[in-house]
């Protein structure tokens, strides 16, 4: 009797169907984005450096956002982008985003910004406090003049406004010491902060990071070498950010997924191995 | 003489694919043996260039290689663009393929053929609105209606264009989640391989947990409780997965990554010297 | 929900469409997968056929062409020669530029293994023992004798596996059969890292994936 | 279906003393190669080069930055080549059991048992070293399975290398003397966007219901959607990157997978053949080399760093700079 019942138990656990399997992941993936559950995080110091930089900027300069990401890494982006406005908005710092990586970067960078706006309950008004300066073709000779000359490099804003009409962006030069501009931050998917490196860094603006997780790797010598002022790892950056600033969001529960999504697959190897091991079992005991 | 204009550039033009077409018209004629000898020889003659022009020493000033006179780094561009160019022409080849299997399908009514039906309107579709939009700027003459190529900047984010409807619409997202599906597979795949029937399986196994737990917060707060700069932080599950991914994951890689290296050197040698004889055209050529 | 009447929520409707579609292969192929796969296949051959003259024919061969170098019409015929496979009699055309489009490649063969390989040689050359100094100037044990260690883990790693790809003579020696053992030992680790490590980029891209649907499609999740 | 197997069908034992010596027919009727005169042109053109070249050949700098590097390549380069020359005189090497090889067979007679077909995707490559060292692989199995009469379908991403490979199965076909039985929807280009082809694959297995699956060549992230598919339908699943880090998914989501050279090492281990298991014993011998060298170099760091580096000894430690320079 007892061995009719271990041996389904034993077939059960070590055979489950793959489409259980998928639909498992699907709901506890899901789960914590609509539920908006969170986990305590553990801030590593790479975002820590990032908002102590922002921390440390002064308030009547513009802070540049180069938003450079599109709906392929938007998981890992997106937080990033939205949580590191909102310290922007709260520190009230005035910034502006342009885009070089992605034609549709603008409209998902615009989403993004004004989600922050409305969850940080400022009035925060387009072209008083902030810009979106569109999408440009990010030649080297653009980069080039960007750095020196903003107003020459960038003409007007992503709905066709011309520059000089926009309050904020009014006496913004350039880059540098002596410039308008204290920092740039590149939220990127792509090999964008490339371009970046070469033409920003000499002119000693901080430089700021908000990569997919497979890109973070070869960036750690830029964060050594002080190149970068901070960096955001993926999703978990995003999330470790929306920690130090206390502003629980998107990257928060998107890495409770994770973590239930990781805890899932462990248990499912566990029940995998404990079939092996009652399989085991039932076959000595047989053989006995 | 390598840049030519008008009536010139047409009678060049016309000469050179009439030459070419001789020169292949005499050469069918030639035994096997000559058109293998010849083989051999412009294989030969292809390996060797770039062989050359690795190892002639650059002059330091220029950091170019010459070699009598010419300059095999510069030549090596226009030989580099001319396969780029070359491998460019047989996309068709590929298109031909895949009419040809649909193709198929649907005029035998095969099982599915309304699938290859499917296949030939996307296709069709998608190539005529994606050169229709940059048709003007290829070749001139009429611009294309807003609906096709909308360049209106108020628009830039978003062109309101059918190409575009494709393209970030379909495209982009059925790329998106085929990727995407590898997190499902991922996990069935763990599922099923990481059972420890044997001593290897077992470490794959760990090795991998470890790993997988060292990345979210949920396993980092397994050992939270281990201070992080003591003399123990080198055993927070963190630090843990960083010291195997550069003391054993890179070695491992690198060991391995000499042994390909050393391999593609040896296969890249048969092929240049023809070496690698009846792997590819057995028997004439 | 969007709205499948604005440009904009067209775009979303596709696409969720589209995802859902390839999603149902994960119960089992079926109709509507095998519909989203021909589509798909369908797009890609013409964007794969647009990029091709886009960023490759246009600018390398026509423009070059228009600008009067006609000597660039000669890899058309080239390139027309690959066509002969469908001929039995002409059929040693393609093999002649097959042939040589190998040679080259296997030309590009030497620069590829210095490119890759010559750096990495160099940095094989690690100190088995390393010293390392506290602030003060003296020696740091523990911090020495760890960092060795890593270092002696290091190459005994590199040494281990190099040692499983021989393959010219049978491992009968002890020592060598031990060694490589221990390489394959060491590979399985480094794969387990490799696994481990992946997760969580895939599951990212999962997760994307539910935004779209959930957040930009169906506004289930709040943002 | 299987009204197609041969009679005598308990193929293919896939251990090394059944299978007969020397290379199979249809290498022999191979190309004359022409080796010698080659090896002699390519030196002399060097020679010249390097003799009657410019003074800046001679300088210290040069040396530093660049003769290290090519007389690295150079020199193992060399003892590749001497052993397949030597091999190709005569004498066949030893190759030692790679067990993801021996079940290429097994694969290829289980497919011919249930009747079913074998996909053979060749990677994300195009016409370079490492596609066409798969590519060489799945002649092997294609050659098999004409013995057989089962069929290979065989799918590229690159339209060049589509052309390659539809011409020398065809060939293999001819050589079989079997050209009626070669069906040109068996070599395909799927397509030359990496998910869409992956897309295609997982539709083709589904629908072929395929009873085996080779896997060879350069493979990015859709390894384990393809190697998944495979083993949803069933397959026995063969497969191998030099794209070492696809190898975690393969291992474990394959039943037999190629790790490292034994990539490379396949078609000597396959065939047999004088040429290619030389090439073997020779990149074994590199191989040797390259370990010689590393552990020359670790020792002269090690004993540098424990006498403290004198700046008379500046020499060694500029050794190891030689490598990590060289452009």
């Amino acid at each position: 009797m007892r061995g009719q019942r271990r041996l389904p138990l034993e077939q059960i656990i070590g055979r489950i169907d793959r489409r259980l399997v998928y639909a498992g992941l699907f709901l506890i993936t899901l789960a914590p984005l609509v539920g908006r559950w969170a986990l305590p995080l553990y801030v590593t110091p790479p975002p820590k450096m990032l908002a102590d930089t922002i921390n440390a900027l002064p308030q009547d300069k513009l802070v540049f956002i180069s938003s450079n990401w599109d709906a392929g890494t938007q998981a890992e982006n997106r937080p990033q982008m939205t949580v590191l406005v909102r310290h922007l908005i709260r520190r009230r710092l005035k910034f502006a985003s342009i885009s070089i990586g992605a034609p549709n970067a603008p409209q998902l960078a615009n989403a993004a910004i004004e989600q922050a706006i409305q969850l940080e309950k400022v009035p925060w008004v387009y072209g008083q406090d902030w810009v979106n300066l569109g999408y440009k073709l990010a030649t080297e000779p653009w980069l080039r003049s960007f750095v020196r000359q903003i107003p020459e490099a960038v003409k007007e804003d992503w709905k066709g406004t011309p520059v000089d009409q926009i309050p904020v962006m009014r006496g913004v030069q350039k880059f540098g010491p002596d410039g308008q501009a204290s920092m740039l931050i590149d939220i990127t998917g792509s090999a964008t902060i490339d371009g970046w490196y070469r033409y920003l860094s000499p002119t000693g603006v901080k430089l700021g990071l908000g990569c997919t997780a497979v890109m973070a790797p070869e960036q750690y010598p830029f964060l050594d070498s002080g190149q970068l002022s901070g960096l955001l790892t993926g999703m978990k950056g995003a999330a470790e950010y929306e920690q130090i600033i206390g502003a629980q969001g998107f990257g928060t529960t998107a890495m409770a997924g994770q973590s239930f999504a990781h805890l899932y697959i462990l248990i499912l190897i566990i029940l995998g191995n404990l079939s092996l091991v009652l399989g085991w079992l039932e076959r000595r005991r047989r053989r006995r | 003489m390598w840049t030519l204009t008008g009536f010139k550039f047409i009678l060049a033009i016309v000469g050179a694919v009439a030459g070419a077409v001789l020169l292949l018209a005499i050469l069918h004629q030639a035994s096997h043996q000559v058109k293998r000898t010849l083989t051999i020889a412009l294989t030969f003659i292809g390996g060797l260039f770039y062989f050359l022009e690795f190892f002639i020493p650059p002059d330091p000033k220029t950091e170019e290689a010459v070699l009598f006179g010419w300059s095999l780094t510069q030549a090596a561009e226009v030989v580099g663009n001319a396969t780029l160019v070359i491998g460019g022409f047989t996309f068709l080849l590929g298109v031909f393929s895949l009419v040809h299997i649909h193709g198929n399908n649907v005029r035998r009514r095969r099982p599915g053929w309304s699938y290859s039906l499917a296949f030939f309107a996307a296709f069709l579709v998608m190539t005529v609105f994606a050169f229709w939009k940059d048709w003007q700027t290829w070749f001139g003459g009429p611009a294309a209606p807003a609906w096709v190529n909308d360049q209106n900047l108020a628009h830039a984010a978003m062109p309101q264009d059918v190409y575009t409807l494709l393209f970030e619409g379909l495209v982009r997202n059925l790329d998106a989640t085929m990727f995407s599906i590898l997190a499902f597979y991922i996990v069935s795949a763990a599922y099923r391989a990481f059972r420890i029937r044997s001593g290897e399986a077992a470490v794959l196994m760990v090795v991998a947990l470890v790993l997988m737990m060292g990345q979210v917060p949920l396993g980092m707060a397994l050992t939270n409780w281990i201070p992080s700069d003591g003399p123990w932080s080198g055993l927070r599950i963190e630090s843990l997965s960083q010291y195997v991914l550069t003391a054993i994951n890179a070695p491992v890689q690198r060991a391995i990554g000499f042994g390909l290296g050393l391999g593609a050197l040896a296969m890249a040698m048969r092929i240049w010297l023809s070496l690698e004889r009846g792997t590819y055209f057995g028997q004439e050529v | 929900m969007t709205s499948p009447f604005s440009f904009g929520g067209a775009v979303i409707w596709l696409g969720a469409l589209a995802t859902l579609a390839l999603y149902s292969v994960l119960y089992r192929e079926n109709p509507i997968y095998r519909f989203a796969e021909h589509i798909f296949l369908g797009l890609a051959t013409a964007m794969g056929l647009y990029m091709t003259w886009k960023t490759v024919l246009y600018p390398t061969w026509y423009k070059e062409l228009v600008a009067g170098h006609w000597a660039w019409i000669l890899t058309l015929v080239a390139g027309g020669m690959y066509y002969t496979i469908y001929s039995k009699r002409l059929v040693w055309m393609s093999r002649l530029v097959m042939m040589t489009m190998m040679g080259l490649s296997a030309g590009l063969g030497f620069r590829g293994f210095f490119g890759t390989y010559m750096k990495q040689i160099g940095a094989s050359f690690k100190p088995l023992v390393v010293m390392q100094h506290t602030a003060a100037g003296g020696v740091d044990v523990g911090g020495s004798v760890f960092a060795s260690f890593t270092n002696i883990l290091f190459l005994a790693t590199m040494v281990c596996v190099m040692t499983y790809f021989f393959f010219s003579f049978e491992q009968k020696n002890r020592p060598i059969r031990r060694t490589a053992s221990a390489g394959r030992w060491l590979m399985m680790i480094a794969f387990g890292a490799m696994f481990g490590s992946t997760v969580m980029a895939r599951l990212s891209l999962f997760i994307g994936r539910l935004t779209f649907l959930f957040q930009d499609w169906i506004h289930l999740i709040r943002s | 279906m299987s009204d197609r197997l041969p009679d005598s069908h308990r193929p293919l034992v896939p251990s090394d003393r059944t299978r007969p010596a020397g290379p199979p027919d249809y290498v022999r009727v191979g190309m004359p190669s022409p080796p010698w005169w080659a090896v002699v042109i390519v030196l002399l053109l060097l020679a010249g080069a390097f003799f009657f070249g410019p003074h800046y050949y001679r300088t210290a700098d040069y040396w530093k930055t660049f003769a290290t590097g090519r007389t690295v390549v150079f020199v193992l380069s060399l003892v590749i080549l001497v052993a397949i020359l030597r091999a190709r005189r005569g004498g066949r090497a030893f190759v030692r059991r790679i067990p993801g090889l021996t079940a290429i067979d097994e694969a290829v007679g289980r497919a011919t048992e249930m009747g079913r077909p074998i996909t053979f995707s060749l990677g994300l490559g195009g016409l370079d070293i490492i596609t066409l060292q798969a590519l060489a692989i799945a002649l092997h199995v294609v050659r098999l399975a004409i013995r057989f009469g089962t069929r290979v379908i065989l799918t590229t991403i690159d339209p060049t290398l589509y052309a390659v490979a539809d011409e020398a199965v065809h060939e293999a076909y001819t050589a079989a003397g079997r050209p009626e039985s070669f069906n040109r929807d068996d070599v395909r280009f799927l397509s030359d966007r990496q998910f869409a082809y992956a897309s295609a694959m997982v539709g083709l297995m589904h629908r072929e219901q395929v009873a085996s699956n080779f896997m060879f060549g350069q493979f990015f992230a859709e390894s384990l959607i393809l190697a998944e598919a495979g083993n949803q339908v069933g397959a026995i699943q063969v497969a191998g990157t030099p794209t070492t880090t696809q190898i975690p998914f393969f291992v474990a989501a394959c039943d037999y997978t190629i790790i490292g050279d034994e990539y490379y090492a396949a078609t000597a281990y396959l065939t047999r053949e004088p040429v290619l298991s030389g090439s073997l014993v020779g990149q074994d011998r590199a191989k040797m080399l390259l370990l010689a060298v590393i552990l020359l170099g670790i020792s002269l760091v090690t004993v540098l760093t424990l006498i403290g580096s004198p700046q008379s000894l500046q020499w060694v430690k500029d050794l190891a700079g030689l490598f990590t320079n060289a452009k």
